[in-house]
Protein backbone atom coordinates (compact mmCIF):
# COMPACT_ATOMS: atom_id res chain seq x y z
CA UNK A 1 0.00 0.00 0.00
CA UNK A 2 1.40 3.45 -0.64
CA UNK A 3 0.76 6.42 1.28
CA UNK A 4 1.49 9.64 1.90
CA UNK A 5 3.52 10.50 4.81
CA UNK A 6 3.65 14.48 6.22
CA UNK A 7 5.53 15.52 8.95
CA UNK A 8 5.49 18.51 10.83
CA UNK A 9 7.57 20.93 13.82
CA UNK A 10 10.84 18.80 15.14
CA UNK A 11 9.83 15.71 13.65
CA UNK A 12 9.81 17.27 9.96
CA UNK A 13 13.11 18.88 11.21
CA UNK A 14 14.51 15.69 12.80
CA UNK A 15 13.45 13.96 9.52
CA UNK A 16 14.69 16.29 7.31
CA UNK A 17 11.36 16.12 4.76
CA UNK A 18 8.22 17.61 4.90
CA UNK A 19 6.81 14.61 3.19
CA UNK A 20 7.28 11.49 1.30
CA UNK A 21 4.98 8.48 -0.37
CA UNK A 22 6.23 5.32 0.70
CA UNK A 23 5.17 2.00 0.26
CA UNK A 24 3.91 0.15 3.38
CA UNK A 25 4.89 -3.36 3.98
CA UNK A 26 1.89 -5.63 4.44
CA UNK A 27 2.39 -6.40 7.76
CA UNK A 28 1.95 -3.09 9.42
CA UNK A 29 -1.32 -2.79 10.41
CA UNK A 30 -1.50 -0.24 13.33
CA UNK A 31 -0.05 3.67 13.11
CA UNK A 32 2.36 2.27 16.22
CA UNK A 33 3.39 -0.61 14.05
CA UNK A 34 4.19 2.25 11.37
CA UNK A 35 6.24 4.15 13.87
CA UNK A 36 8.23 1.17 14.33
CA UNK A 37 9.48 0.46 11.07
CA UNK A 38 9.78 4.18 9.96
CA UNK A 39 11.74 4.23 13.16
CA UNK A 40 14.40 1.37 11.75
CA UNK A 41 14.55 3.10 8.38
CA UNK A 42 18.01 5.53 9.34
CA UNK A 43 19.31 7.72 12.32
CA UNK A 44 16.91 10.62 11.62
CA UNK A 45 13.61 8.84 11.78
CA UNK A 46 15.25 7.11 15.02
CA UNK A 47 15.87 10.48 16.17
CA UNK A 48 12.40 11.71 15.11
CA UNK A 49 10.43 8.79 17.36
CA UNK A 50 13.54 8.33 19.88
CA UNK A 51 10.19 8.78 22.23
CA UNK A 52 7.07 7.35 20.75
CA UNK A 53 4.29 8.12 22.95
CA UNK A 54 5.70 11.98 22.44
CA UNK A 55 4.93 11.83 18.53
CA UNK A 56 0.86 12.29 17.59
CA UNK A 57 -0.46 11.43 14.53
CA UNK A 58 -3.23 11.53 12.32
CA UNK A 59 -4.48 9.70 9.49
CA UNK A 60 -6.11 11.51 6.94
CA UNK A 61 -6.76 14.72 8.60
CA UNK A 62 -8.18 13.16 11.73
CA UNK A 63 -6.05 12.31 14.86
CA UNK A 64 -4.99 8.75 15.59
CA UNK A 65 -4.02 6.98 18.34
CA UNK A 66 -1.02 4.34 18.40
CA UNK A 67 -3.46 1.46 18.20
CA UNK A 68 -5.34 2.97 15.31
CA UNK A 69 -5.64 0.70 11.99
CA UNK A 70 -3.63 1.80 8.76
CA UNK A 71 -6.19 -0.14 6.42
CA UNK A 72 -7.38 2.55 3.71
CA UNK A 73 -5.54 5.52 4.79
CA UNK A 74 -4.21 7.68 2.37
CA UNK A 75 -2.29 10.29 4.37
CA UNK A 76 -0.71 9.87 7.42
CA UNK A 77 1.07 12.27 9.28
CA UNK A 78 3.55 12.75 12.60
CA UNK A 79 3.84 15.85 15.10
CA UNK A 80 4.45 16.77 18.31
CA UNK A 81 2.23 17.89 20.44
CA UNK A 82 0.07 21.00 19.69
CA UNK A 83 0.93 24.22 20.52
CA UNK A 84 -1.88 26.09 18.85
CA UNK A 85 -4.28 28.90 20.00
CA UNK B 1 -34.76 39.05 12.96
CA UNK B 2 -33.51 35.33 13.53
CA UNK B 3 -30.82 33.92 10.87
CA UNK B 4 -29.50 30.75 10.72
CA UNK B 5 -26.02 30.35 12.80
CA UNK B 6 -22.96 31.90 11.02
CA UNK B 7 -20.22 29.74 11.07
CA UNK B 8 -16.87 31.19 9.57
CA UNK B 9 -13.11 29.97 9.65
CA UNK B 10 -10.06 31.30 8.57
CA UNK B 11 -6.85 30.47 8.44
CA UNK B 12 -4.46 33.04 6.97
CA UNK B 13 -1.10 34.58 7.03
CA UNK B 14 -2.74 38.41 7.70
CA UNK B 15 -3.57 39.99 10.67
CA UNK B 16 -7.44 40.13 11.53
CA UNK B 17 -9.43 42.85 13.15
CA UNK B 18 -11.07 41.44 16.19
CA UNK B 19 -14.01 44.09 16.61
CA UNK B 20 -14.56 43.92 13.11
CA UNK B 21 -14.81 40.27 13.30
CA UNK B 22 -17.30 40.77 16.54
CA UNK B 23 -19.39 43.59 14.99
CA UNK B 24 -20.12 41.63 12.19
CA UNK B 25 -21.44 38.39 14.18
CA UNK B 26 -24.38 40.40 15.74
CA UNK B 27 -25.05 42.94 12.32
CA UNK B 28 -28.35 43.00 11.16
CA UNK B 29 -30.01 40.23 14.13
CA UNK B 30 -31.84 41.15 16.98
CA UNK B 31 -31.97 37.50 18.58
CA UNK B 32 -28.16 37.54 19.78
CA UNK B 33 -27.85 38.98 23.43
CA UNK B 34 -24.18 38.23 24.07
CA UNK B 35 -21.11 38.11 21.83
CA UNK B 36 -17.71 36.80 23.27
CA UNK B 37 -14.85 37.32 21.91
CA UNK B 38 -11.23 36.11 22.76
CA UNK B 39 -7.99 37.41 20.93
CA UNK B 40 -4.84 35.52 21.45
CA UNK B 41 -1.87 38.04 21.39
CA UNK B 42 1.67 36.92 20.92
CA UNK B 43 3.36 38.10 24.34
CA UNK B 44 7.51 39.20 24.60
CA UNK B 45 8.09 36.90 27.60
CA UNK B 46 7.01 32.82 28.23
CA UNK B 47 8.07 31.00 31.20
CA UNK B 48 10.93 33.63 32.26
CA UNK B 49 12.65 33.97 29.14
CA UNK B 50 12.23 36.13 26.36
CA UNK B 51 10.63 36.34 23.12
CA UNK B 52 11.76 37.98 19.80
CA UNK B 53 9.12 36.16 17.56
CA UNK B 54 6.75 33.40 16.89
CA UNK B 55 6.78 31.29 13.85
CA UNK B 56 3.48 29.36 13.81
CA UNK B 57 3.52 26.07 11.38
CA UNK B 58 0.36 24.46 11.07
CA UNK B 59 -0.93 21.47 8.89
CA UNK B 60 -3.55 23.07 5.90
CA UNK B 61 -6.43 20.88 5.51
CA UNK B 62 -6.53 19.17 8.88
CA UNK B 63 -6.51 22.62 10.81
CA UNK B 64 -9.75 23.30 9.01
CA UNK B 65 -10.93 20.54 9.39
CA UNK B 66 -10.04 19.62 12.91
CA UNK B 67 -11.16 23.71 13.82
CA UNK B 68 -14.49 22.38 11.60
CA UNK B 69 -15.39 19.41 13.63
CA UNK B 70 -14.63 21.70 16.83
CA UNK B 71 -16.84 24.18 16.15
CA UNK B 72 -19.43 22.01 15.20
CA UNK B 73 -19.14 19.82 18.37
CA UNK B 74 -19.86 23.38 20.33
CA UNK B 75 -23.45 24.11 18.17
CA UNK B 76 -24.20 20.79 19.57
CA UNK B 77 -23.35 21.85 22.90
CA UNK B 78 -24.34 25.06 23.49
CA UNK B 79 -27.10 27.33 21.55
CA UNK B 80 -25.14 29.57 19.62
CA UNK B 81 -26.02 31.90 17.04
CA UNK B 82 -22.48 32.06 15.69
CA UNK B 83 -18.71 31.48 15.65
CA UNK B 84 -15.80 33.04 13.90
CA UNK B 85 -12.25 31.38 14.41
CA UNK B 86 -9.69 33.08 12.86
CA UNK B 87 -5.65 31.29 13.33
CA UNK B 88 -2.80 33.13 11.72
CA UNK B 89 0.26 30.97 10.89
CA UNK B 90 3.66 32.41 9.72
CA UNK B 91 6.27 34.68 11.86
CA UNK B 92 4.56 36.81 14.44
CA UNK B 93 6.39 39.51 16.36
CA UNK B 94 5.12 40.22 20.66
CA UNK B 95 2.07 42.29 20.44
CA UNK B 96 0.40 40.42 16.50
CA UNK B 97 -2.50 39.18 16.84
CA UNK B 98 -2.69 34.91 16.89
CA UNK B 99 -6.01 33.73 16.92
CA UNK B 100 -9.37 35.11 17.34
CA UNK B 101 -12.44 32.85 18.66
CA UNK B 102 -15.75 34.46 18.62
CA UNK B 103 -19.14 33.21 19.39
CA UNK B 104 -22.61 34.68 20.06
CA UNK B 105 -25.85 33.21 21.41
CA UNK B 106 -28.82 34.20 23.19
CA UNK B 107 -27.49 34.22 26.80
CA UNK B 108 -23.85 34.84 27.98
CA UNK B 109 -23.06 31.15 29.35
CA UNK B 110 -23.83 29.49 26.12
CA UNK B 111 -21.70 32.10 24.26
CA UNK B 112 -19.11 32.23 27.01
CA UNK B 113 -19.06 27.94 27.23
CA UNK B 114 -18.41 27.88 23.67
CA UNK B 115 -15.57 30.26 23.38
CA UNK B 116 -13.79 28.55 25.88
CA UNK B 117 -14.35 25.18 24.94
CA UNK B 118 -13.06 25.77 21.51
CA UNK B 119 -9.72 28.05 22.79
CA UNK B 120 -9.31 24.93 25.49
CA UNK B 121 -9.59 22.62 21.92
CA UNK B 122 -7.26 25.31 19.47
CA UNK B 123 -4.33 24.81 22.06
CA UNK B 124 -4.23 20.96 22.44
CA UNK B 125 -5.93 19.55 19.27
CA UNK B 126 -5.36 21.98 16.34
CA UNK B 127 -2.49 21.38 14.30
CA UNK B 128 -0.46 24.06 15.06
CA UNK B 129 3.15 24.18 16.70
CA UNK B 130 5.17 27.50 18.02
CA UNK B 131 8.66 27.73 17.30
CA UNK B 132 9.89 30.69 19.58
CA UNK B 133 13.02 32.95 18.84
CA UNK B 134 14.77 32.88 22.12
CA UNK B 135 17.98 34.63 23.34
CA UNK B 136 19.36 31.31 23.12
CA UNK B 137 17.88 30.37 19.66
CA UNK B 138 14.91 29.21 18.17
CA UNK B 139 12.83 26.29 20.27
CA UNK B 140 9.71 24.62 19.60
CA UNK B 141 7.23 25.41 22.62
CA UNK B 142 6.38 22.49 24.35
CA UNK B 143 2.75 21.79 25.29
CA UNK B 144 1.46 22.35 28.78
CA UNK B 145 -0.02 20.01 30.63
CA UNK B 146 -2.56 22.93 31.93
CA UNK B 147 -3.86 23.34 28.66
CA UNK B 148 -3.95 19.31 28.23
CA UNK B 149 -6.18 19.40 31.56
CA UNK B 150 -8.22 22.09 30.70
CA UNK B 151 -9.59 20.28 27.35
CA UNK B 152 -10.00 17.36 29.09
CA UNK B 153 -12.39 19.16 31.49
CA UNK B 154 -14.73 18.70 28.04
CA UNK B 155 -14.64 15.37 27.90
CA UNK B 156 -13.19 14.11 24.82
CA UNK B 157 -14.07 14.22 21.11
CA UNK B 158 -13.99 10.63 19.47
CA UNK B 159 -10.99 9.44 17.95
CA UNK B 160 -10.30 6.92 15.32
CA UNK B 161 -11.04 3.84 16.39
CA UNK B 162 -8.79 1.71 17.22
CA UNK B 163 -7.44 -1.31 14.88
CA UNK B 164 -10.46 -3.72 14.51
CA UNK C 1 6.57 46.66 27.96
CA UNK C 2 4.84 45.72 31.15
CA UNK C 3 2.77 48.39 32.47
CA UNK C 4 0.88 48.60 35.73
CA UNK C 5 -3.36 47.36 35.33
CA UNK C 6 -5.73 49.84 33.76
CA UNK C 7 -9.38 49.79 35.16
CA UNK C 8 -11.85 51.80 33.18
CA UNK C 9 -15.30 51.80 34.46
CA UNK C 10 -17.88 54.46 32.72
CA UNK C 11 -21.47 54.55 32.78
CA UNK C 12 -23.08 56.47 29.98
CA UNK C 13 -25.89 57.04 27.87
CA UNK C 14 -24.40 57.11 24.67
CA UNK C 15 -23.14 53.77 22.53
CA UNK C 16 -19.52 51.97 22.63
CA UNK C 17 -17.31 50.75 20.57
CA UNK C 18 -16.26 47.32 21.63
CA UNK C 19 -13.69 46.26 19.17
CA UNK C 20 -11.86 50.00 20.00
CA UNK C 21 -12.31 49.50 23.76
CA UNK C 22 -10.73 45.88 23.38
CA UNK C 23 -8.18 46.93 21.26
CA UNK C 24 -7.26 50.02 23.42
CA UNK C 25 -6.52 48.03 26.74
CA UNK C 26 -3.49 45.78 24.59
CA UNK C 27 -2.20 48.79 22.87
CA UNK C 28 1.48 49.64 23.38
CA UNK C 29 2.11 46.70 25.47
CA UNK C 30 3.42 43.13 25.31
CA UNK C 31 2.89 41.19 28.19
CA UNK C 32 -0.73 40.69 26.96
CA UNK C 33 -1.64 37.63 26.06
CA UNK C 34 -5.35 37.05 26.25
CA UNK C 35 -7.88 39.74 26.23
CA UNK C 36 -11.48 38.79 26.61
CA UNK C 37 -14.34 40.90 25.15
CA UNK C 38 -18.05 40.21 26.86
CA UNK C 39 -20.75 42.45 24.79
CA UNK C 40 -24.22 42.22 25.91
CA UNK C 41 -26.69 43.55 23.29
CA UNK C 42 -30.58 44.27 23.60
CA UNK C 43 -32.90 41.51 22.05
CA UNK C 44 -36.28 41.43 20.43
CA UNK C 45 -37.54 38.49 22.46
CA UNK C 46 -37.19 37.48 26.05
CA UNK C 47 -39.05 34.58 27.80
CA UNK C 48 -41.23 34.05 24.80
CA UNK C 49 -42.33 37.97 24.81
CA UNK C 50 -41.51 40.12 22.24
CA UNK C 51 -39.71 43.55 23.61
CA UNK C 52 -39.57 46.86 21.40
CA UNK C 53 -37.54 48.54 23.45
CA UNK C 54 -35.74 48.52 26.98
CA UNK C 55 -35.21 51.56 29.20
CA UNK C 56 -32.30 51.14 31.91
CA UNK C 57 -32.78 53.26 35.51
CA UNK C 58 -29.43 52.96 37.56
CA UNK C 59 -28.14 54.65 40.42
CA UNK C 60 -26.02 57.15 40.34
CA UNK C 61 -22.82 56.92 42.29
CA UNK C 62 -23.68 53.75 44.01
CA UNK C 63 -23.75 51.98 39.96
CA UNK C 64 -20.10 53.00 39.68
CA UNK C 65 -18.72 52.12 43.18
CA UNK C 66 -20.32 48.43 43.05
CA UNK C 67 -19.03 47.78 39.38
CA UNK C 68 -15.08 49.40 41.02
CA UNK C 69 -15.60 47.14 43.78
CA UNK C 70 -16.23 43.94 41.59
CA UNK C 71 -13.41 44.86 39.35
CA UNK C 72 -11.26 45.63 42.42
CA UNK C 73 -12.11 41.76 43.48
CA UNK C 74 -11.60 40.68 40.25
CA UNK C 75 -8.04 42.05 40.37
CA UNK C 76 -7.40 40.17 43.88
CA UNK C 77 -8.38 36.73 42.34
CA UNK C 78 -6.67 36.56 38.70
CA UNK C 79 -3.76 38.37 37.49
CA UNK C 80 -5.46 40.69 35.11
CA UNK C 81 -3.18 43.62 33.42
CA UNK C 82 -6.38 45.85 32.15
CA UNK C 83 -10.95 45.61 32.65
CA UNK C 84 -12.70 48.02 30.85
CA UNK C 85 -16.17 48.10 32.44
CA UNK C 86 -18.66 50.00 30.15
CA UNK C 87 -22.50 49.73 30.96
CA UNK C 88 -25.56 52.20 29.08
CA UNK C 89 -28.23 53.37 31.02
CA UNK C 90 -32.02 55.13 29.44
CA UNK C 91 -34.20 53.95 26.55
CA UNK C 92 -31.96 50.88 24.28
CA UNK C 93 -33.52 48.83 21.07
CA UNK C 94 -33.04 45.49 19.78
CA UNK C 95 -29.68 45.42 18.41
CA UNK C 96 -28.11 48.29 20.91
CA UNK C 97 -25.23 47.39 23.31
CA UNK C 98 -25.86 47.37 26.72
CA UNK C 99 -22.89 46.39 28.36
CA UNK C 100 -19.40 45.54 27.97
CA UNK C 101 -16.72 43.91 29.81
CA UNK C 102 -13.21 43.80 28.91
CA UNK C 103 -10.34 41.53 30.55
CA UNK C 104 -6.78 41.43 29.64
CA UNK C 105 -4.25 38.68 31.28
CA UNK C 106 -1.21 36.85 30.27
CA UNK C 107 -3.16 33.78 30.06
CA UNK C 108 -7.09 32.80 29.00
CA UNK C 109 -7.41 31.15 32.00
CA UNK C 110 -7.36 34.59 34.44
CA UNK C 111 -9.07 36.95 31.28
CA UNK C 112 -12.02 34.54 30.74
CA UNK C 113 -12.74 34.08 35.05
CA UNK C 114 -12.46 37.43 35.70
CA UNK C 115 -15.21 38.26 32.00
CA UNK C 116 -17.28 35.75 33.66
CA UNK C 117 -17.20 37.00 37.28
CA UNK C 118 -17.77 40.63 36.22
CA UNK C 119 -20.98 39.72 34.26
CA UNK C 120 -22.47 37.45 36.86
CA UNK C 121 -21.92 40.50 40.01
CA UNK C 122 -22.88 42.70 36.92
CA UNK C 123 -26.31 41.03 36.33
CA UNK C 124 -27.31 40.40 40.34
CA UNK C 125 -25.42 43.02 42.62
CA UNK C 126 -24.68 46.25 40.21
CA UNK C 127 -27.75 48.60 40.72
CA UNK C 128 -29.75 48.62 37.49
CA UNK C 129 -33.29 47.83 36.73
CA UNK C 130 -34.39 46.99 33.50
CA UNK C 131 -38.05 47.83 32.01
CA UNK C 132 -38.99 46.21 29.10
CA UNK C 133 -41.54 47.65 26.61
CA UNK C 134 -43.81 44.68 26.03
CA UNK C 135 -46.89 44.26 23.49
CA UNK C 136 -49.07 44.33 26.61
CA UNK C 137 -47.19 47.39 27.95
CA UNK C 138 -43.83 48.33 29.86
CA UNK C 139 -42.73 46.10 32.70
CA UNK C 140 -40.03 45.82 35.08
CA UNK C 141 -37.81 42.44 34.42
CA UNK C 142 -37.77 39.88 37.28
CA UNK C 143 -34.91 39.20 38.03
CA UNK C 144 -33.72 35.59 36.93
CA UNK C 145 -33.10 33.10 39.58
CA UNK C 146 -30.24 31.28 37.16
CA UNK C 147 -28.32 34.67 37.66
CA UNK C 148 -28.08 34.49 40.92
CA UNK C 149 -26.97 31.18 40.77
CA UNK C 150 -24.67 32.24 38.50
CA UNK C 151 -22.79 34.45 40.79
CA UNK C 152 -23.07 32.62 43.82
CA UNK C 153 -20.62 30.34 42.41
CA UNK C 154 -17.79 33.24 42.97
CA UNK C 155 -18.71 33.21 46.71
CA UNK C 156 -20.50 36.26 48.26
CA UNK C 157 -18.28 39.47 48.77
CA UNK C 158 -18.69 40.81 52.37
CA UNK C 159 -22.24 43.06 52.90
CA UNK C 160 -22.51 45.58 55.44
CA UNK C 161 -21.98 44.31 58.91
CA UNK C 162 -25.45 42.57 60.64
CA UNK C 163 -26.31 45.50 63.43
CA UNK C 164 -24.34 45.44 66.71
CA UNK D 1 -31.82 61.19 62.59
CA UNK D 2 -32.30 63.11 59.32
CA UNK D 3 -31.69 60.75 56.37
CA UNK D 4 -32.05 60.76 52.82
CA UNK D 5 -34.01 58.39 51.11
CA UNK D 6 -33.91 56.83 47.26
CA UNK D 7 -36.10 54.98 45.95
CA UNK D 8 -35.90 53.05 42.53
CA UNK D 9 -37.23 51.22 39.45
CA UNK D 10 -41.16 49.81 40.59
CA UNK D 11 -40.07 50.78 44.46
CA UNK D 12 -40.18 54.08 42.93
CA UNK D 13 -42.70 54.06 41.06
CA UNK D 14 -44.89 52.60 43.75
CA UNK D 15 -44.27 55.61 46.18
CA UNK D 16 -43.97 58.04 43.83
CA UNK D 17 -40.82 59.97 44.35
CA UNK D 18 -36.79 58.74 43.58
CA UNK D 19 -36.35 60.51 46.80
CA UNK D 20 -36.89 62.20 50.38
CA UNK D 21 -35.13 63.33 53.65
CA UNK D 22 -37.13 61.86 57.03
CA UNK D 23 -36.22 61.84 60.71
CA UNK D 24 -36.28 58.19 61.92
CA UNK D 25 -37.37 57.65 65.03
CA UNK D 26 -34.92 56.73 67.60
CA UNK D 27 -35.73 53.29 68.20
CA UNK D 28 -35.65 52.16 64.14
CA UNK D 29 -32.08 50.52 64.67
CA UNK D 30 -32.03 48.16 61.21
CA UNK D 31 -33.11 48.08 57.44
CA UNK D 32 -35.97 45.68 58.94
CA UNK D 33 -36.93 48.24 61.53
CA UNK D 34 -37.12 51.15 58.70
CA UNK D 35 -39.03 48.89 56.40
CA UNK D 36 -41.35 48.54 58.39
CA UNK D 37 -41.78 51.66 59.81
CA UNK D 38 -41.65 52.84 56.11
CA UNK D 39 -44.73 50.33 55.94
CA UNK D 40 -46.72 51.85 58.10
CA UNK D 41 -46.47 56.07 56.14
CA UNK D 42 -49.66 54.83 53.59
CA UNK D 43 -50.58 53.20 51.32
CA UNK D 44 -48.20 53.47 48.44
CA UNK D 45 -45.61 52.62 51.06
CA UNK D 46 -47.41 49.46 52.05
CA UNK D 47 -47.58 48.51 48.28
CA UNK D 48 -43.62 49.38 47.73
CA UNK D 49 -42.94 46.99 50.84
CA UNK D 50 -45.90 44.36 50.49
CA UNK D 51 -43.24 41.56 50.11
CA UNK D 52 -40.20 43.14 52.73
CA UNK D 53 -38.48 40.21 51.26
CA UNK D 54 -38.13 41.26 47.66
CA UNK D 55 -37.23 44.75 48.15
CA UNK D 56 -33.57 45.34 48.48
CA UNK D 57 -31.75 48.07 50.64
CA UNK D 58 -28.04 49.95 50.55
CA UNK D 59 -26.69 52.23 53.17
CA UNK D 60 -24.18 54.81 51.86
CA UNK D 61 -24.19 53.09 48.59
CA UNK D 62 -23.77 49.43 50.00
CA UNK D 63 -25.96 46.58 49.67
CA UNK D 64 -27.17 46.36 53.44
CA UNK D 65 -29.12 43.19 54.38
CA UNK D 66 -32.50 43.58 56.96
CA UNK D 67 -30.29 43.29 59.97
CA UNK D 68 -28.23 45.64 58.70
CA UNK D 69 -27.85 48.68 61.66
CA UNK D 70 -28.76 52.00 60.28
CA UNK D 71 -26.57 53.96 62.97
CA UNK D 72 -24.66 56.44 60.85
CA UNK D 73 -26.36 56.33 57.69
CA UNK D 74 -26.92 59.35 55.75
CA UNK D 75 -28.66 57.70 52.81
CA UNK D 76 -30.93 54.95 52.31
CA UNK D 77 -31.46 53.54 49.25
CA UNK D 78 -34.33 50.77 48.45
CA UNK D 79 -35.06 48.92 45.17
CA UNK D 80 -36.11 45.53 43.35
CA UNK D 81 -33.69 42.98 43.15
CA UNK D 82 -31.49 44.36 40.09
CA UNK D 83 -31.77 43.08 36.50
CA UNK D 84 -28.52 44.81 34.87
CA UNK D 85 -25.77 43.67 32.50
Amino acid sequence: MSVTLRYFAWVRERIGKTEEVVDLPAELRTVGDLVAWLAGRGEEYAHAFENPKVVRAAIDRLHARPDAGLAGAREIAFFPPMTGG
Amino acid sequence: MNKAATVTIRLQREDFDAGAEAAQIARGRTDVGAVVTFAGICRDQEAGHGVAALTLEHYPGMAEEEIARHVAEAQARWPVLGVTVIHRYGRLVPGDNIVLVVTAAAHREAAFAAAEFLMDYLKTRAPFWKQEERPDGAAWVDAKEADDAAAERWDRPSERDAAE
